[in-house]
């Protein structure tokens, strides 16, 4: 869709408390487009949580439901028992942030999926806790300084997709904020489906990937050019890829060096300075490899 | 009205259907497992028009509760132990979203070693999270105050959640004949909730967002007036279900020959029946003794006690300890008495269900008249009952 | 409902503030340059570029945080930033 | 003055003890009595292992929530259970211990205190005369329950038949009513 038929309603106000430079801002923007006024929010603890601004006041346009941090995907069944009482259809979408969604709220999550709660989980992913100050998470990749991995963390991320595909969701989608037509699709589709869906939005962090505030969206799509992150669909157990990452995938064009992306946040500044870290900037890349590998296979 | 004999649990079942809860969210626990499967039942049969979620865990149990109650839907659900400390974050969250949620939680004490058997350590632990505590002692009080429950929490003043307590098997497992009341009279005393704020995408509110210190003192102060409102409210509204069905258990606290007495037994839950027991039989030796069984733990009913003569010894049963502390009900007691001349006197008894019978309230209350009890005293001796206290 | 009662908050514009006041550089607009791709208007993190009837945009701001990011985006180099007098 | 009667059963897991403590508290309410109790021993229950189970009955409100110690009446589902319980544990003087065997009370009375009343009656023989199973296991609870009557005044045959049959409805209910009706001709009671 042309971004001259987005809708021009703002659900998301201006004059959030968000960091200037916020890529969940951009990703609650053009998700709200899609998604309409007849949607209801459950966020947990997360950066979202505070971006709402403080009582009395609200930066959003829709009904918001704040909620303790593992509890999101719980409230949300919940939520949409209580409307299914009222004869409401009004969507029910859950934004959270990766730490509530990859670590402290993962079992309410699946119970959730299990069940088939017809709802939709946006994890919008920045790849720590920003929210508590930029600490390691179970999405935080391998090498990133973070508050909790000083030296840079020893682990990769754990695959969030692969966990909602063990559920047979119908509709599993990964997007990025430096895409907003392929975003504001994927959640468009995301809401004509009923049943579990789940959507995960690479969401660059000014301050903890520690890049230049206006460089938001040319770090997400730049995610995309390296092939740290791809976009893809999840529908019925078959992964599609889309956009750029489809590209990649076909070989059609090469993905740019993964080292662009590393060498442009200050997170990965150790890699580089005060001497270059060839091991791990090698592991790193191989991880990547190792990923496209996988996905020219057919799988995750 | 229509008499059944049945246990605590499937009648707990029955207040939800008769209550016309709208969405149930439930986590099995022994032993509140037998709420969750009749519920589940009720609901296959049809004779429960209700939506159960079959949540994973009891942090989601009340989280997936708390989101149905936001969206003005009547709910219920059931715990017990563990399942209610693992709830712990979110009764918190319940209470201070004003939502009147109505659980029943079987009191059974906690783990390490496994020990599934009745005393109150479970909801103590939870005193501070804003919710009413009620206690029963019968299964038909079980029914009526579910039923009276939500009447109260769901009042425009109170608009806070309310825990049912009973005590796991003494209650939970045990027939007793309960009289269910038609379901016209049920409804007309229990009309379709109206709540006070809710999710609607036609009224766009955010709720729980970050809040700065001046207004959060106040909503807690809100909290803490509404507790007090209750007090009165759970005093009327058990009368007018007793206009309606006869039935009476005394509001925040059930008096029992305590009128005229000298020393005062002070319990919750079944301790609290089996002491009227005990006063027989003392009354028998012409020791005047009584019983105050409290009802309602929060809001604590500090003016009912303060009208006992000063000259009233207390005699305390608690079945819950505060650890480096005291009897957790010792502690309300004399808190309550605070500037009065009553001796008080108290016993932990009962933990990890060891059995309390009327003879052990017997040799209580004697110890204390024959000037033998201690302050704090704890129940003694091997098997179950008749077992020595000083 | 009374007044305070629980968090109940209401939607409003500059919700936390005037936002525009973070600002240290701003972004300055050259409409003749403009494209009207609207991509500044999708990718403002704060939903302060406003878009107008014939698509034409212009930068609100009493909210804009100065970030940067339209500047940085802009295919057609129509906005900069210039540091606030 | 006041009437209250303290029963405990004795089974093994599966031959329904807490569903006869159950229906014998119905039938004492239908018999005329104020109030009645019932429930299972207080903790997990395993398929074959002796269980317990406990009712009150009274002319009054029961407001007892402790646990029975000295039962009036003790019933005995299985008499193997006679080698590993000891079953008349606080027993009152003068109560009554009614056992499912096939003996005579005269050949049970000579093991127990002569302070207590025998009853007897061949339970298992009417569950098999009246293919009352489940699993292949014959249950007894039904018939049982018609040998009550004989042994207390408080509950009256018509309502234990009147609550089997509200229980168990249809055939099965017949034959479990016709085998508590024969088990409360056959109950024999030591004098």
């Amino acid at each position: 869709m042309p971004l001259r038929d987005l809708s021009k309603e703002e659900l998301y106000l201006p004059g959030s408390a968000a960091c200037a430079g916020c890529g969940d801002g951009i990703a609650l923007r053009i998700a709200l487009k899609a998604l309409g006024k007849d949607t209801i929010f459950t966020v947990p603890a997360c950066c979202t949580s505070v971006i709402e601004s403080s009582y009395p006041n609200t930066s959003f346009g829709i009904p918001v439901m704040n909620i303790a941090f593992a509890a999101s995907a719980a409230c949300a069944s919940g939520i949409r028992a209580g409307l299914r009482r009222q004869g409401k259809e009004t969507q029910v979408v859950v934004w959270a942030g990766d730490g509530a969604t990859y670590d402290i709220g993962v079992a309410s999550l699946s119970g959730a999926w299990e069940r088939e709660t017809d709802f939709l989980y946006i994890c919008y992913n920045n790849q720590m806790y920003s929210n508590t100050g930029i600490q390691r998470s179970g999405a935080t990749p391998f090498g990133a300084w973070t508050t909790t991995t000083w030296k840079g963390k020893e682990e990769s991320e754990k695959d969030m997709i692969a966990i909602a595909m063990a559920h047979h969701l119908p509709y599993i989608a990964t997007a990025t904020i430096g895409y907003p037509e392929d975003l504001h699709r994927k959640v468009q589709k995301a809401k004509s489906i009923p049943g579990p869906k789940y959507i995960e939005i690479l969401s660059p962090c000014p301050p903890g990937w520690r890049y230049d505030m206006s460089k938001t969206v040319e770090m997400s799509k730049l995610s995309i050019a390296t092939g740290v992150w791809a976009l893809l669909e999840v529908e019925e157990g078959n992964i599609t890829f889309n956009g750029r990452s489809k590209a990649i995938l076909e070989g059609k064009i090469k993905p740019k060096p993964v080292e662009d992306w590393l060498s442009g946040q200050g997170r990965f500044a150790h890699l580089f300075k005060p001497k270059r870290d060839e091991e791990r900037i090698k592991k790193f890349e191989e991880i990547i490899d190792q990923k496209w590998q996988r996905h020219r296979e057919g799988k995750l | 009205m229509k008499l059944i004999m049945d246990t605590a649990n499937h009648i707990a079942g029955e207040a939800a259907k008769a209550a016309r809860a709208e969405v149930v969210a439930a986590y099995p626990i022994t032993p509140q497992t037998t709420v969750v499967e009749y519920i589940q039942k009720l609901i296959s049969n049809g004779e429960f028009d209700a939506d159960f979620i079959c949540v994973e865990s009891e942090h989601s149990a009340m989280a997936a509760t708390i989101g149905a109650s936001a969206t003005g839907v009547r709910t219920f659900t059931a715990t017990s132990s563990h399942g209610l400390l693992y709830m712990h974050e979110m009764l918190h969250w319940a209470a201070l979203a004003r939502l009147p949620i109505v659980m029943v939680n079987i009191n059974r004490t906690i783990g390490p070693g496994w020990n599934i058997w009745a005393d109150h350590q479970d909801s103590m632990a939870q005193r501070d999270t804003g919710w009413l505590q009620f206690h029963c002692g019968s299964n038909q009080e079980v029914f009526d105050t579910v039923i009276q429950s939500y009447k109260i929490a769901e009042a425009e003043e109170i608009q806070l959640p309310i825990m049912v307590n009973f005590d796991a098997f003494i209650l939970s497992h045990t027939s007793m004949p309960v009289s269910i009341p038609d379901q016209p009279v049920i409804d007309k005393f229990l009309p379709k909730r109206k709540p006070v704020w809710k999710l609607d995408s036609s009224d766009p509110l955010t709720h729980g967002n970050i809040i700065p210190p001046d207004p959060y003192l106040e909503i807690r102060k809100s909290m803490q007036e509404s507790q007090d409102k209750a007090r009165d409210l759970i005093r009327t509204t058990a009368e007018e279900w007793k206009k309606l069905t006869g039935f009476w258990h005394g509001g925040t606290v059930e008096e029992y020959r305590a009128e005229d007495a000298d020393l005062v037994v002070l319990a919750m839950g079944t301790l609290g029946s089996e002491a009227k027991v005990a006063v027989d039989r003392l009354r028998k030796e012409r020791i005047k003794a009584g019983v105050f069984r409290i009802r309602s733990f929060r809001p604590f009913p500090i003016d009912e006690i303060k009208k006992l003569s000063e000259e009233t010894k207390l005699v305390v049963v608690d079945k819950a300890l505060s650890f480096g502390g005291e009897g957790v009900l010792y502690s309300e007691v004399k808190s309550a008495l605070y500037g009065r001349k009553n001796e008080i006197f108290g016993w932990i008894a009962g933990l990890g269900g060891k059995d309390v019978s009327w003879q052990d309230l017997v040799q209580m209350v004697k110890a204390v008249k024959d000037g033998k009890a201690k302050p704090v005293n704890w129940q003694k001796g091997g098997k179950g009952a008749i077992t020595g206290f000083i | 409902m009374r007044e305070i009662f629980t968090t109940i908050s209401r939607p409003v514009k500059g919700a936390t503030e005037k936002t525009g006041q973070w600002r240290t550089f701003k972004p300055l607009l050259d409409k003749k340059k403009c494209t009207r791709c609207l991509r500044c208007w999708i990718l403002c993190p704060d939903g302060a570029i406003q878009r107008n009837e014939d698509e034409s945009v212009e930068i609100n701001l009493e909210y804009c945080k100065g970030c940067g990011i339209c500047a940085n985006e802009c295919p057609v180099k129509a906005i900069r930033m210039v540091r606030e007098e | 003055m006041a009437f209250l009667l303290e029963i405990r059963l004795h089974g093994r897991g599966g031959q329904g003890a807490v569903t006869a403590a159950n229906l014998l508290a119905v039938a004492a309410l239908r018999s005329g009595n104020k109030d009645a109790q019932a429930s299972p021993f207080f903790g997990a229950e395993r398929r074959g292992a002796p269980v317990k189970a406990f009712a009150r009955i009274s002319s009054e409100e029961i407001n007892l929530r402790s646990q029975i110690y000295n039962p009036d009446l003790v019933i005995v589902l299985d008499q193997h259970l006679l080698d590993l319980v000891d079953v008349t544990e606080g027993l009152k003087k003068g109560g009554t211990l009614l056992i499912n065997t096939k003996k005579r009370p005269a050949e049970i009375v000579s093991y127990f205190p002569n302070t207590i009343r025998v009853a007897t009656v061949d339970a298992t023989g009417l569950a098999l005369k009246y293919e009352i199973k489940v699993g292949g296991i014959p249950v007894v609870n039904t018939a049982i329950l018609g040998a009550i009557p004989k042994v207390t005044s408080a509950i009256k045959i018509e309502k234990i038949i009147e609550v089997i049959k509200g229980r168990f409805p249809g055939e099965s209910g017949d034959k479990n009513a016709k085998a508590a009706r024969d088990a409360f001709g056959m109950t024999e009671v030591s004098p």
